[in-house]
């Protein structure tokens, strides 16, 4: 099927281009949703979406030959149609919803209004051009003509804005925490034409906008239909339709035969060359990994970290980094051994953080030494990362100043007869993976000597979300990480707590004004250079006071066998999308 | 042996010759590697038998007898090996048979009936099915016929309702019922030879009597019968030749009344010496020396009338409500009375209400109406803490010694715990009286240190007796105290416990089903069926005058080895003893 | 002869029966001539015994679900952690404290603020309109969300009793009462079995037989070249179970006189041990198969889990976690009311295997 | 042959010998098993000269050698003393769990047993009630309500595999009441307590110890199970079932992580089977 779609044309409105500003204002709480969802097994959470320039999507394929993708192929003649077999790690209750899973499997089914490329720059989707007012309250969507959702209603302005109404109404959690604050109203202006009013200027709109969450759906389908059906299978214009659901097994997703709404980023325009996939969910590494290389699968996502070398060497491997902020231990500033700075930044100083990681992930995924944000998140400070670097002479000067000068039978330091024993709370095989426990223990090990005595507390998951470890009482130290698109997620943690004011976002219960401060000139910023320059010095700032300690990044992969190519991890969450995938022979 | 060329002479021209017997040994391989040993069970045995006679293999337990039938149907057990110079069965040498011969063999031309129907009978399958697998094995006829021929055999050993109870499983027929059945799925292909192993052992007098019938007709139709029992009084009434087994070998054979009523061999006059019946009461069974027996009590003696009751029951009911909701009256309106030094024998078939009654009479069982007094006073209707000192006054022996000794202990222990304490309280005068118990009953010292299951089966039931002495009771109830023994040890124990008795001035309620034994032991009998005392007399008047039907029929089932007195060697004069005999 | 009456058999502990339980060589001739006042007994299951019996049955069955419920109810409500904040944090997938005015709609809507005698009886009530509930997590009513599901469960779980009972069953009969060296061999096997863990085993079937071997497909799915492996992985440890329960009463059973009539009227060695032992040993086992069911339903998580396989145990883990109370409590009731239906199954199976047991 | 002969100095190695052959193979090799994870519980350092905890990370993931005969983890940790030192807490949970089961099994049993009618139909409903919980269910309810520990572990096996024990000991105690020498004891007039206390107690529990024996090796199996769902003791905890756990995302490239430790619940398992089976046999041996 050649392709329907016009050629994007630029427009005659003002401000054809989207004008990008990562700043958050200090009025804008919650503007950063986040989207963790609950995780058992290998753990990763929700991703926020990225408005940043910085994604760090690595190809790498067999051999090392090409950059993945269709580059990687050693080549065939190109099969039209086929069914692609594709292992997922989790399965969610539903298709669409606010959790990343959920997002992962609606990005098949729905198109969103824009889409974000892999330079962090935003190109037109469902929406052809846009363009926002001078106080930046009033953004207006031009809609690409004739798009159709699968079951027969065109994509016009207004079913755009009854999506609006449908998620700022208690449609999406996740879209509400993104922009129920700044949301006013939306129109349709005409057929093809949107209005969207925010009651505050809200730049990362339309990164947030790329995400799955803000897929669009039809518009009679969500009047019409249960609940249950929209939850099982959302009716959107994208290139795929919901199949059937095996719970516990699979979803089939069919080709869109009237696709014509790629965004512009994708490979080609019109349909999908394949003609289904089924996206199993196969919770177990060894097996999920096992399929792919029996076979049973053409794809799979989450490559194992045991068999990531397999991965390379034998298929086509692809590697997303998340921005926001890393997986990090927050040290407790209010109670404990670590409301003292010396103490925090002697535990920064004690351990071969990188070390620790790279065994633990046999170097797959990369060390964070920021505890604060991760590398791939725009505005990251890579100074930070000579700060504390393995000296365990200055770990034991930093303690012996301390006062934590004795030390008992076992090696550890004491103080007034207290041990230096600090608890290390993590949520395990729902925030942290098995690799993640390990590089703790490694961590454990590494502290010993300096007298770090490390218990590690791991917490069910009743318990972790239950909130039994969300108070100054009850850790030390709690390992956690928060997926974001731009460095503001500060604001989200940094941000001090108070009575009248509370954030128990705020995991490491550290109140600094100057530095709140610091992050909301970033977050007003007149432009992006601007606002990264404030983000840097905050994030110098907490470094500075060891709030929090550095580990690793989340990262999401997917493994391709030789003779599918074009499968590619979409940018704002790291999605893989089926659309321009083909086999070969 | 002469007497075994003998028979041959006489029968061997007469009949067709079905099994032919010489030097059959048979040994047991027992352990592994160093430790393994070979146990011979079965020692030169010849044995003969023609068509239409009945050899009957005699013996205690152990003797043999067993493994010498199954060895004739090639199931010796395992680890066996035979060794024979001539093993010549129904015209096929079966020395050399394998064993898909013998499955042909088996069933077809030799038939063999085990002793309790109940488990010889596959207990989860109906009758009738049992007989069609033995029909279906040797591939008689179809599902249909063999059904039929099922309910005809059934019919042929006279069961009733053949077609009913060929539905029924083992368990839902009686006794007498099921063991005909069983013989029926061994005859079902009119074997030419029937071996019958113990067969009516765990039958009532009176169904024993029928199946030895059966057996009988079944000799008259030409079928050879090989009887073995334990018993010298069944096999009387059927055995054409007996053979008399002891430790693997066969010590005496020849024709039935020769060896039963002139034995040679000092085994079988002792054997046979030791069965308990009217003629032997008053006198020794056995050749054993004399228990040394003294009373040794530091109680006085109640003293009392002579032939005052010290035991007495009166109207005794009792009824028990089964599992389906109905009741059942097992002992009904019983009245008896045991007086001082005398032995009062209750006689009655399983299921009579004997052993409730005996129940009762200990006290162990509050009977629903009625009551029994203890030297006059209450027994029953009170509390168990006034009864308690009162205990020791009445005591008791079961049958299965075994089961009523705490596999923990000793003996010792068992008789320490059962002495009275105040009585002995010094632990040198507790052990000292343990010995002096054990003496009286014939026991070892070094019998006190073993534990029960290291005593053989006669000396546990010494033990018993030991420890039913212990409280120096007025009164023992004997509950089938000698029923699982054989009979040589039974002798002894008999003997034991007349000596006792008169030493002691002990009172016995001795309950059994065995007539002989009760004959012999009894002073006074009680004979019941179905919960009611159908008559009650002196041992006298009740075995040579009965007035009760059932008593009478009782009686009549009984297998007589006495059925010509004359011919028999009274007891008197039963040899001179020597020192070998039985030995528990 | 005495006229025929009906035996009570031998598993009535009837007094009056004499002489004592072993007969060896005593007077007792069966029961047979037990005291006639007794009326026959039909054997109709429709009458008043079996009436009852059926209700007394109906009213353990509903005691076991309610109990489980309650205890269910009781240990989910009683967990740590304030309810409504595990399902926030639980949407987002933090781990933090929640502000009143966050709870309050999470609060009111599963009326998580009523007392807990309240939320109680309207959950007893629920559960009584056969009500139970729309799961937190899901959306979904949780009898669909275990409908969905059960059927992968069920047949994981049946596919492994009969696994268990065929290996166990031909190993038994091969090799009990068989040269030492064989039935110690047998039964050494049986021990290992029994012994290996479910997880353990599953993961190296997967392993050999699945990612070396390629035997099997290494996503099991709901086919039944992928219900090989699970049903072994839970069947095997079962097997080991059953074979050590069944080998004791098969060399009882060898042991018993009517093994050798059947020799003796011709049969061979394998015949007796199929047609007659076999049937005698299996009692134990169909016992323990009653437990097994449900055991086996609650270790189909394991399986499920190691071959991707869909099924109950999956949603049960993941519900637990997420404290979905509904579907928890739901599971739970459901595999009570399997075990009220496996014993059932085991009566019924008790009396086939064994008519004797039917007046008892 | 005459002991006299034999009692020469000069024999006693052989009259040792002699009895030594006489122990069966099998459980004298069951018995050595034991031994072993005993010392390994009370005294792992004289199994191992490592430290369970010492990560050395340019030796992770070493194959088994001669320097670690069961290879090392992703941390570089010999697994060896990993799993001698996991001993004491795997040990702990399997003895803990069987023991906690045992009181409870023997306080109902016995109640049960001994208790008339209303207890009797009481307890035996209650045990009807905890038998419809499957020991993993019951476990997993009850490791996310208590979270994981040594602790919760043998509670919640010990809960799960209670009523299984509790029935059984119910039997016994029926058994032995209704047997011929608690007849007998009441014959002679011993009081109620006296027989008790002097035949029922002691004869219902003598079968018990071979349960026990085989409940342990169950119990670790049923622990190692709850890790294996993630409801297990802690990292770094070298509870076996933790390393089970751990090793199962190695399977491919590390087989030893997941083979050793998985030996090590069997070998224990099926030692106390072994043992447990040997010391049954001579039990009833003794009786019959």
């Amino acid at each position: 099927m050649t392709n329907r779609q016009p050629a994007y044309q630029p427009s005659t409105t003002d401000s054809s281009r989207p004008r990008l500003r990562n700043s958050l204002r200090n009025s804008q709480r919650n503007s950063l949703g986040n989207s963790l969802g609950a995780n058992r097994g290998r753990g990763p959470g929700g991703r926020a979406a990225s408005a940043a320039a910085l994604l760090g999507v690595l190809a790498l394929t067999a051999c090392g030959s090409g950059s993945g993708g269709a580059a990687g192929a050693t080549a065939g003649e190109k099969v039209d149609g086929g069914t692609i077999r594709y292992a997922h790690l989790q399965e969610p209750p539903c298709i669409y919803g606010g959790w990343v899973q959920q997002a992962y499997l609606s990005r098949q089914v729905l198109d969103s209004l824009v889409s974000q490329t892999e330079d962090g720059s935003i190109v037109p989707w469902l929406a052809e051009e846009w363009s926002v007012s001078e106080d930046q309250l009033t953004w207006t969507f031009k809609l690409k003509e004739g798009v159709k959702f699968t079951d027969g209603t065109p994509v016009d302005a207004q079913a755009v804005s009854d999506n609006f109404d449908y998620w700022t109404s208690g449609g999406n959690g996740t879209v509400q925490a993104y922009i129920q604050e700044y949301y006013e109203s939306s129109k349709a202006v005409d057929a093809g034409t949107l209005e969207v009013k925010l009651s505050a200027p809200y730049s990362p709109l339309l990164s947030a906008l790329s995400q799955g969450y803000f897929g669009i759906q039809s518009a009679a389908a969500l009047e019409e239909r249960t609940e249950q059906q929209n939850c099982e299978a959302p009716i959107g214009s994208g290139p795929f339709t919901v199949g059937e659901w095996k719970r516990g097994e699979s979803v089939t997703f069919n080709q869109n035969p009237d696709y014509n709404s790629a965004p512009q980023n994708a490979k080609h325009q019109g349909p999908a060359y394949v003609d289904s996939v089924v996206w199993s969910f196969v919770q177990d590494n060894t097996s999920r990994f096992g399929s792919l290389a029996s076979g049973e699968s053409d794809a799979i996502g989450e490559v194992p970290t045991v068999d990531f070398e397999t991965a390379k060497s034998q298929f086509q491997v692809q590697q997303y980094i998340t921005p926001g902020r890393p997986v990090t231990l927050s040290l407790n500033t209010v109670e404990g051994p670590f409301a003292d700075t010396k103490v925090r930044q002697a535990f920064a100083y004690s351990a071969d953080r990188k070390a620790v990681v790279d065994s633990a992930f046999l170097g797959v995924v990369p060390f964070e030494p920021n505890g604060t944000v991760s590398q791939s998140t725009p505005g990251y400070n890579t100074d930070i990362a000579d700060d504390y670097p393995f000296d365990q002479a200055k770990a034991n000067a930093l303690l012996d100043d301390a006062g934590w000068t004795q030390r008992n039978a076992d090696g550890v330091r004491t103080k007034d007869g207290q041990e230096l024993a600090v608890d290390i709370a993590f949520g395990l095989n729902s925030i942290v993976t098995t690799e993640g426990a390990t590089a703790l223990q490694n961590l454990q090990e590494q502290v010993k000597p300096v007298g770090f005595k490390v218990n590690l507390v791991p917490v069910t998951q009743a318990d972790l979300f239950g909130g039994t470890y969300s108070t100054p009482d009850s850790y030390d130290a709690q390992l956690g990480y928060w997926t974001s698109p731009t460095a503001g997620i500060l604001y989200i943690n940094f941000r001090q707590n108070t009575a009248k004011n509370p954030n128990y976002a705020n995991t490491a219960f550290y109140n600094n004004a100057e530095i709140e401060d610091l992050i909301l000139k970033a977050n007003s910023a007149a432009s992006p250079e601007e606002a990264n320059t404030f983000y840097a010095q905050a994030q110098q700032r907490l470094s500075d006071e060891a709030v929090a300690v550095g580990l690793y990044t989340q990262t999401s992969t997917v493994a391709t066998s030789q003779n599918l190519q074009d499968v590619w991890l979409e940018a704002s969450q790291g999605e893989p999308v089926f659309h321009d995938a083909f086999f070969t022979e | 042996m002469t007497a075994t060329l003998e028979h041959t002479a006489i029968t061997g021209t007469l009949r067709q010759e079905l099994l032919k017997v010489r030097n059959l040994n048979v040994s047991f391989s027992t352990g592994r590697g160093r430790d393994a040993r070979l146990t011979h069970v079965v020692k030169d045995v010849d044995l003969r038998l023609a068509a239409g006679e009945c050899l009957a293999i005699v013996g205690e337990s152990g003797s043999g007898k067993s493994v010498t039938a199954r060895t004739l149907v090639g199931l010796p057990g395992a680890n066996a090996s035979v060794q024979a110079e001539r093993l010549e069965l129904a015209g096929h040498r079966i020395g050399t048979l394998g064993e898909r011969q013998w499955r042909r063999l088996r069933g077809k031309d030799i038939g063999f009936v085990l002793q309790d129907a109940l488990v010889s009978l596959d207990p989860l399958r109906p009758v009738g099915k049992e007989i069609e697998e033995a029909l279906r094995l040797h591939g008689w006829g179809t599902t249909r016929s063999r059904a039929a021929r099922a309910v005809e055999l059934l019919a042929s050993v006279g069961v009733p309702q053949p077609e009913l109870r060929a539905g029924q499983r083992p368990d839902e027929l009686s006794g007498g019922l099921r063991q005909r059945a069983l013989i029926a799925s061994a005859i079902a292909l009119d074997p030419k030879i029937l071996i019958a192993d113990e067969p009516t052992t765990a039958l009532d007098v009176t169904v024993q009597a029928q199946i030895l019938e059966l057996l009988g007709r079944m000799k008259e139709r030409g079928t050879g019968i090989v009887l073995i029992s334990h018993d010298l009084s069944v096999v009387a009434t059927l055995a054409d030749h007996v053979a008399v087994m002891q430790g693997g070998a066969i010590v005496e054979q020849g024709p039935a009344r020769q060896v039963l009523y002139h034995p040679q061999h000092d085994y079988t006059r002792a054997l046979l010496d030791a069965i308990p019946s009217e003629h032997t009461k008053g006198t020794p069974l056995s050749k054993d020396g004399r228990a040394r027996i003294t009373a040794t009590s530091r109680r006085p003696r109640t003293t009392r009338p002579a032939d005052a009751p010290v035991l007495r029951a009166e109207g005794l009911v009792k009824s028990y409500q089964g599992h389906d909701g109905v009741v059942r009256t097992v002992v009904d309106g019983v009245s008896f009375e045991l007086r001082a030094g005398e032995t009062l024998g209750i006689v009655g078939e399983s299921g009579s209400g004997k052993s409730t009654t005996a129940k009762m009479a200990l006290a162990m069982l509050e009977p629903d109406a009625g009551r029994v007094l203890l030297d006059g006073a209450a027994w029953t209707g009170i509390s168990t803490a006034a009864r308690r000192s009162r205990r020791r006054s009445v005591t008791v022996v079961y049958q299965d010694p075994l089961s009523s000794f705490d596999p923990r202990w000793n003996a010792e222990r068992i008789l320490l715990d059962a002495l009275a304490r105040q009585d002995y309280p010094g632990e040198a005068e507790r052990a000292a009286q343990v010995r002096e118990l054990a003496g009286q009953v014939g026991l070892q010292v070094e019998h006190l240190a073993k534990h029960p299951l290291q005593l053989s089966g006669g000396q546990r039931q010494r033990l018993a007796i030991a420890r039913a002495l212990a409280p120096e009771p007025e009164v023992i109830v004997l509950d089938e105290a000698v029923s699982a023994l054989d009979v040589s040890v039974q002798a002894q124990v008999l003997d034991l416990l007349t000596d006792l008795q008169q030493e002691l001035g002990l009172s016995y309620l001795f309950i059994s089903h065995d007539l002989g034994v009760i004959h012999h032991m009894s002073d006074r009998v009680l004979v019941m069926k179905d919960g009611r005392a159908v008559e009650q007399g002196s041992a006298e008047d009740v075995f040579n005058h009965p007035r009760h039907p059932y008593t009478r029929e009782l009686l009549a089932s009984l297998p007589q080895l006495g059925l010509a007195p004359g011919q028999r060697n009274p007891p008197a004069a039963a040899g001179t003893p020597t020192t070998e005999g039985a030995h528990s | 002869m005495s006229t025929l009456k009906h035996n009570t058999g031998l598993l009535l502990q009837d007094p009056a029966h004499d002489g004592g339980a072993s007969a060896a060589g005593g007077g007792t001739g069966g029961a047979a001539n037990h005291p006639g006042r007794r009326r026959p007994r039909p054997n109709n299951l429709l009458t008043s015994p079996g009436l009852r019996r059926a209700g007394g049955r109906l009213l353990t069955a509903v005691g076991v679900v309610w109990a489980a419920a309650t205890f269910t109810f009781l240990i989910q409500a009683l967990l740590p952690g304030d309810r409504a904040t595990l399902l926030l944090n639980q949407l987002a997938g933090q781990v933090q404290q929640r502000t009143a005015a966050e709870l309050a709609p999470i609060n009111a809507k599963y009326g998580f603020d009523d007392p807990l005698i309240a939320q109680y009886f309207r959950f007893l009530g629920d559960l009584a309109t056969g009500n139970l509930g729309v799961s937190y997590q899901l959306h979904k009513p949780v009898t669909e969300v275990i409908g969905d599901q059960v059927g992968p469960t069920i047949g994981l779980t049946f596919a492994s009793l009969l696994v268990a009972w065929l290996i166990s069953a031909v190993v038994i009969a091969g090799t009990a009462r068989r040269s030492r060296m064989v039935s110690s061999v047998a039964s050494g096997l049986e021990a290992v079995a029994a012994g290996l863990p479910q997880y353990w085993l599953g993961v190296i079937l997967l392993v050999v037989f699945a990612l070396n071997l390629g035997w099997f497909p290494v996503v099991g799915g709901t086919g039944l070249d992928g219900l090989v492996l699970p049903a072994l992985t839970l069947g095997i440890p079962l097997a080991g179970f059953l074979g050590q329960v069944t080998r004791t009463e098969f060399e009882k059973g060898m042991d018993q006189p009517f093994a050798l009539s059947a020799r003796m009227r011709g049969m061979g060695d394998i015949g007796v041990r199929l047609r007659h032992v076999l049937r005698h040993s299996v009692l134990p086992g169909v016992t323990l198969s009653g437990w097994a069911l449900g055991s086996l339903f609650s270790g189909a998580v394991i399986a499920e889990s190691i071959f991707s396989r869909p099924g109950l145990g999956k949603v049960l883990v993941t519900a637990v976690n997420s404290r979905d109370l509904p579907v928890v409590c739901g599971i739970v009731i459901l595999i009570a009311a399997i075990y009220v239906l496996a014993n059932l199954l085991v009566d019924i199976a008790y009396t086939l295997i064994d008519p004797r047991l039917k007046n008892s | 042959m005459s002991t006299s002969t034999l009692n020469t100095s000069a024999n006693v190695p052989a009259v040792a010998w002699q009895r030594l052959r006489e122990v069966p193979l099998l459980p004298a090799v069951a018995a050595a098993v034991v031994l072993f994870f005993v010392v390994a519980a009370l005294a792992p350092h004289l199994l191992t000269s490592r430290d369970p905890f010492a990560i050395d990370l340019p030796n992770a993931l070493q194959a088994p050698s001669l320097a670690h005969p069961f290879g090392t983890d992703q941390s570089g940790r010999d697994l060896y003393t990993r799993v001698v030192y996991g001993t004491r807490e795997s040990l702990l949970i399997g003895l803990g769990a069987t023991g906690l089961s045992m009181a409870i099994a023997v306080v109902l049993g016995v109640v049960s047993g001994l208790g008339g009618k209303i207890f009797d139909g009481l307890i035996n409903r209650s045990l009807e009630v905890l038998f419809a919980f499957p020991v993993l269910l019951l476990a997993m309810l009850f490791v996310t309500v208590y979270g994981p520990s040594v602790t919760t572990q043998i509670v919640a096996v010990g809960l799960g595999t209670a009523p299984g024990y509790a029935r059984m000991i119910r039997g016994q105690v029926l058994a032995v009441k209704n047997s011929g020498y608690v007849e007998a004891a009441h014959a002679l007039g011993h009081s109620r307590w006296t027989v008790l206390r002097q035949h029922v107690f002691p004869n219902a529990m003598r079968p018990l110890v071979a349960v026990v024996t085989l409940g342990i090796g169950q119990s670790i199996v049923w622990a190692s199970g709850l890790a294996f769902l993630g409801l297990g003791v802690a990292p770094p905890s070298p509870e076996w079932g933790a390393l089970l756990d751990a090793g199962r995302m190695f399977i491919t490239r590390a087989w030893w992580l997941e083979v050793m430790p998985g030996l090590a619940i069997v070998a224990i398992a099926l030692a106390a089977t072994v043992l447990g089976h040997h010391l049954q046999k001579k039990l009833e041996g003794a009786r019959s």
